[in-house]
């Protein structure tokens, strides 16, 4: 189903720019010696916004009838947190080796 | 005629099983941990919640099998719909689920979330392809540290030990059978030198995975004397069904001799 | 027999296109937790990568965007119905996946040129960095290969007249989602182990 | 816009010859067949593969002709070795799990039904859905080529837990090229299963006839799409898992393997692995996969059951189709049920156990939905109700078991007891089993054109349902008594007492096996010797039964369906058709 209430092309090369101005930011970060977890947290934030922006505008699900993203978001956010619940044993894994 | 047959055999299979239950015709050992009473009491606990449910659900399917089979007229649905056994289920279910919940967690918590007594006797355990070892510290109380490659069944360094070296290595006692003494807590340190096996013990209601490259604590105290079966439970390969080895829980003196012989014949 | 149009108003290619998409984010889920698991789990880790490395990956993350807007181009111009122009923006969308490719394949080329394996770390560090760099980036370069030949496939048939532009817009989406995976890929592959 | 739905209706055309039309056809029907009868196959080696195992486990000494053919180095003038007894049991599992619990209720009736059901002409998409099938074939040859590769079928039970799966012959016979096959074969198995529920939601969505609304859906293709969307998330992490299950094994990888693992005194090269992340992966793929086996069989017997009762089940669609949608999605968090022993933090236990109880009160409201939709009903006694009564009793036994396995501190102590064998043969096996057995009684004659014979049915039955109890129901006992699953014998000094008890067992499995060869013999000679099958043989209401025994290929012979009811239009005798204008006479 395609429609007409698209952006012009010269938007969505802005929209390109924008987000390779996203990695720009994230390559800085990088380097500014973060401690890990804070350098982790930011570059997934930073990448969670990339895809949004990748997901509504590139693969255009803000021009589709919103029971697409309705279908698709929730069950894959789903997942994506449950598989969060390994994370305790990652920890244990690092804590009670047998061989120091 | 077919609803009353299956009526017949379903009241059949229910009470019979719900017999062979209640009389223990199978059943567990008697328990000799200190945490096992609470485990057992979860046990009967959930008998009794699951086997009503188990009762009531098999009864009601058999009475309607039972009668209305066939019956002539228009069919009706019961008074009220759905809605009552929805409330039903959550009510009755929710309430039965967040008291075992509750209760359980208590029995769980009594091996897992209670730190083990500072005084614990600590053994070392080591599950292979298809044997256990057990470590005691001997007499400094410290073990050796475990070199993978110095493991070798034929000279009997199942541990990898590595004594020329290592001074706390010198006096370990490494045995083949479990020895404990009696209301002594005991820390057991798990591990494996291979792939995955269990640690389960009926009586002392106790099981616990080994797992490949971590140190699993467990911690018990054993109530009474005997000699009891330590069996693998995690499927470790072919010679599995044949992977077990005795504890025997012994009196303090009886356990001191016991360890002293071991000692003697390192 | 002709039906309604469908009900659900998204229409069926798309809509499988996307229900692909979900599984497959769910896929790539799996090999990135696996690869976070191992590095929570390892008392060393090591952080392998120089920032010519880097700027490298920067370099591929260009590429790949500027792909993922000519793909759009092309599904704008199929639908336009100008068919040439469509041509002509996959052919540089399949061209820029291969750059992509080929840019990745120096970095791997590189790295195994340095004596990283996918069991082995000359550094001393742990030898998960080579395991989980090389599949997961390696499941992403196969995405990528497997786009630029299904591309290959949909541009034929669209000529011959056998696919129309909803061929090429759900191929389009297929390499957007590339380009989104890789989003994940870069900070967590890369820049987390740059040193 | 186009109507782009069009395409699936007449985008091919009949098609000719043997191949096209009976091998690799695209034809939905054709491919719900061929499923059928793989899942058929399967099932019977599976059955054939537990005879072996039952007959050791009563009376290890005893020599089992066919099996020293079968495998001269397994079981040298066919006395099983332990290592042979690990590999049949692997293979149980594999092939019961996957190639017949998975396979049958899902792909095999829903391919054939699901389009008929919501009025499409076909699958959307025909040419993938024939891809499924024969990945899937490739898939069960692959799996049944281990028997044939010299060092036998992997050991490492169906879970396949790591390190024993993942370092290779050394663990064991069956441990490599085996267990490379075992991996492959899985892989193979989760893309069609992709592909499949790919599939699956799309035709719902999509292909849906006018008036067909999601509240018209008949309860089976409600039970399909839910569960499309529970093997989609599900597959998609067991496929990862797989891939680096075999890139330890073959690409010397370790994901899975630690540090420091000396097996027959080897040191193993591998560091920094963890087999609780496999055990975490795999069983987040697990959990949901024994749902995936359970809820198209939730939808059949809940598709079954108002047609046989004559009335609409209580509730109508909402109570079933919403209890099924909780089922689903608690699927996915309540996977460390199965690690509370396995070393796993004892906290997540707890976080486990509590939605692991909890998805006992859906399960309980379907169970009460169906329970008491036999209250004052009409029943009919035919062979798809009966296998559908017998569900619901085996689903009660085995939700009953639950409430034990799912708190960490009673399961400490049946975990890896032959209590859990009956648990899980109880909800996931016998009763998706029994499901299934009605859905084939039931739609046999719209599949095959003929009526299987009703006697032939009942004996059946009544063996099945008896046998299943005296089977299943014994190992629950013997579990509280600490009998150890997964042994090949029993040589502990506790185990040795229960042997006559799993003697018991062993002839009522025997028994329950060779109680199958009535259906098989029924299904087959049916299937060419029955009477000719009548439109609607059951007065069922649903679009399936308003076409022809077998459907034409375009399924409705290119009349234009539009559905004006829910599909549990009835009222004792009378019933009303979905695609019939008449007034409704459930008042739903």
């Amino acid at each position: 189903m395609s429609t007409t209430r698209q952006l012009a092309m010269s938007s969505y090369v802005g929209i390109g720019v924008g987000l390779m101005v996203i990695v720009c930011i994230e390559v800085i970060l990088t380097y500014q010696h973060l401690p890990t977890r804070t350098l982790l947290f930011s570059l997934l934030c930073l990448a969670s916004l990339e895809g949004f922006v990748a997901i509504m505008y590139l693969m255009q699900v803000k021009y589709e009838r919103p029971i697409l993203f309705w279908t698709i978001f929730p069950v894959t956010l789903f997942v994506l947190i449950f598989l969060n619940y390994l994370w305790p044993d990652a920890f244990r894994m690092f804590n009670m080796r047998l061989l120091q | 005629m077919a609803g009353k047959i299956f009526a017949l055999i379903v009241v059949l299979i229910t009470l019979t099983t719900a017999y062979c239950v209640m009389a223990h015709v199978w059943w567990m050992p008697v328990d000799i941990s200190v945490h096992g009473p609470k485990i057992d009491h979860q046990i009967e606990e959930t008998v009794l919640v699951a086997g009503l449910l188990f009762i009531a659900g098999q009864l009601v399917l058999a009475a309607f099998a039972f009668l209305y089979g066939g019956v002539g007229g228009r069919p009706k649905q019961i008074p009220g719909g759905a809605k009552p056994l929805i409330i039903f289920a959550f009510l009755l279910v929710g309430t039965e689920i967040l008291a075992l919940s509750f209760i359980g967690s208590k029995a769980w918590g009594a091996v897992y979330f209670e730190a083990p007594d500072p005084a614990s006797m600590r053994v070392d355990i080591q599950a292979g392809q298809f044997a256990f070892y057990f470590r005691f510290p001997g007499p400094d109380g410290k073990f050796g540290s475990i070199h993978p490659d110095l493991i070798n069944e034929g000279n009997q360094n199942y541990f990898g030990l590595d004594p020329d070296h290592d001074p706390d290595a010198k006096d370990d006692i490494v045995t083949a059978e479990l020895a404990i003494p009696v209301n002594k807590p005991i820390l057991l340190m798990l591990h494996s030198k291979d792939v995955g096996h269990s640690f389960y013990v009926r009586e002392l209601r106790v099981q616990q995975d080994f797992v490949p490259g971590l140190n699993i604590p467990i911690h018990f105290t054993a109530t009474q004397t005997g000699r009891f079966e330590i069996v693998c439970t995690q499927l470790c390969g072919l010679g599995h069904y044949n992977m077990k080895a005795y504890l025997s829980v012994l009196s303090q003196g009886d356990f001191d001799d016991w360890l002293k012989k071991q000692a003697a014949a390192q | 027999m002709l039906m309604e149009s469908s009900p659900y108003g998204i229409e069926k290619k798309k809509l499988g296109m996307w229900v692909f998409i979900i599984s497959d984010a769910c896929t790539f889920a799996a090999f990135l937790f696996a690869y976070g698991y191992m590095r929570v789990g390892a008392p060393v880790w090591g952080t392998p990568f120089e920032f010519s490395s880097i700027l490298n990956g920067m370099l591929m993350t260009a590429v790949l965007l500027s792909s993922s807007l000519t793909m759009l181009a092309a599904v704008r111009a199929a639908q336009a119905g100008t068919k040439a122009s469509a041509n002509k923006w996959l052919g540089v969308t399949m061209l820029l996946g291969a750059i992509f490719a080929a840019l990745h394949l120096r970095e791997w080329f590189k790295l195994i040129g340095e004596g990283w394996r996918l069991f082995y770390n000359p550094t001393g560090g742990a030898a998960q960095f080579g395991a989980t760099f090389f599949s997961v980036t390696g499941l992403h370069l196969t995405h990528v290969v497997t786009g630029v030949i299904a591309l290959g496939f949909i541009a034929r048939g669209y000529n011959q007249g056998r696919y129309d532009e909803s061929h090429v817009e759900t191929a389009g989406l297929y390499w957007h989602f590339v380009d989104l995976v890789w989003m994940f890929v870069f900070p967590l592959m890369y820049l987390m182990n740059a040193q | 816009m186009e109507p782009m739905s069009a395409h699936a209706a007449t985008h091919h055309a009949p098609p000719q010859g043997f191949i096209r039309k009976y091998v690799f056809s695209v034809d939905h029907k054709i491919i719900g067949i061929q499923y059928t009868t793989l899942s058929l196959v399967a099932a019977f080696i599976g059955m054939a593969l537990s005879w072996a195992m039952r007959i050791h486990l009563g009376w290890p000494d005893a020599h089992i002709p066919l099996l020293s053919m079968f495998s001269p180095n397994g079981a040298p003038g066919g006395l099983m070795t332990p290592e042979y007894y690990l590999s049949l049991m692997t293979m149980h599992g594999t092939i019961m799990a996957f190639f017949v619990l998975t396979a049958a209720p899902m792909a095999g009736f829903g391919n054939f039904m699901l389009p008929i059901q919501v009025g499409a002409a076909d699958m959307a998409f025909p040419r993938l859905n024939m891809a499924s099938f024969w990945v899937t074939f490739v898939g069960f040859v692959l799996a049944c080529a281990t028997f044939f590769i010299p060092d036998g079928p992997p050991l490492s039970g169906w879970t396949a837990y790591a390190p024993l799966s993942a370092v290779g012959t050394v663990a064991g016979p069956g441990q490599g090229w085996g267990q490379n096959f075992w991996g492959l074969s899985i892989a193979v198995f989760c893309v069609a299963s992709l592909l499949g529920a790919l599939n699956f939601i799309v035709t719902t969505l999509d292909l849906r006839t006018k008036g067909m609304t999601l509240s018209r859906l008949p309860l089976s293709t409600w039970a399909w799409f839910i569960n499309a969307w529970v093997s989609l998330l599900a597959f998609a992490v067991l496929l990862p898992t797989c891939l680096l299950l075999v890139l330890d094994r073959l690409g010397g990888t370790s994901f899975f393997i630690p540090a420091g693992l000396v097996i027959n005194d080897q040191l193993q090269p591998h560091s920094g692995g963890s087999p609780l992340l496999f055990q975490h992966l795999f069983w987040f793929f697990g959990h949901p996969e024994v749902y995936i086996i359970i809820l198209p069989a939730f939808g059949i017997v809940s598709h079954i059951l108002p047609t046989f009762i004559r009335k609409p089940l209580v509730g109508g669609w909402k109570a079933i189709t919403y209890a099924m949608i909780a089922v689903g999605t608690l699927s996915f968090v309540v996977w460390g049920h199965h690690m509370f022993v396995s070393g796993m933090s004892p906290f997540m236990a707890m976080v486990f156990s509590v939605p692991t109880l909890f998805i006992t009160i859906p399960s309980v409201i379907a169970v009460l939905i169906w329970t008491f939709s036999l209250y004052r009903a009409n029943m009919r006694f035919d062979t798809p109700m009966l296998f559908s009564l017998g569900f619901i009793s085996l689903f009660i036994s085995g939700g009953i078991g639950g409430f034990f396995l799912a708190q960490p501190s009673t399961d400490s102590y049946l975990h890896a007891t032959s209590f859990v064998v009956g648990h899980f043969h109880f909800t996931m096996g016998l009763s998706a089993i029994f499901a299934a057995f009605a859905g084939f009684y039931y739609w046999f004659p719209k599949m095959w054109g003929r009526m299987m014979n009703e006697t032939l049915g009942k004996v059946h039955f009544w063996l099945s349902f008896v046998l299943v109890y005296c089977v299943f129901m014994t190992m629950h006992l013997t579990g509280f008594a600490g009998a150890v699953r997964r042994y090949s014998a029993f040589v502990d000094d506790f185990m040795v007492p229960l042997i006559p008890t799993q003697r018991f067992i062993s002839v009522a499995a025997l028994l329950l096996g060779a109680a199958q060869f009535i259906f098989l013999f029924n299904a087959i000679w049916s299937r060419f010797q029955g009477p000719k099958a009548p439109d609607n043989p059951w007065g069922a209401t649903t679009l399936e039964w308003d076409t022809t025994s077998p459907p034409p290929f375009d399924n409705f012979g290119g009349r234009q369906i539009t559905v004006y009811h829910g599909p549990m239009e009835y009222d004792g005798e009378a019933s009303v058709m979905q695609t019939s204008p008449e007034v409704s006479v459930a008042g739903t």
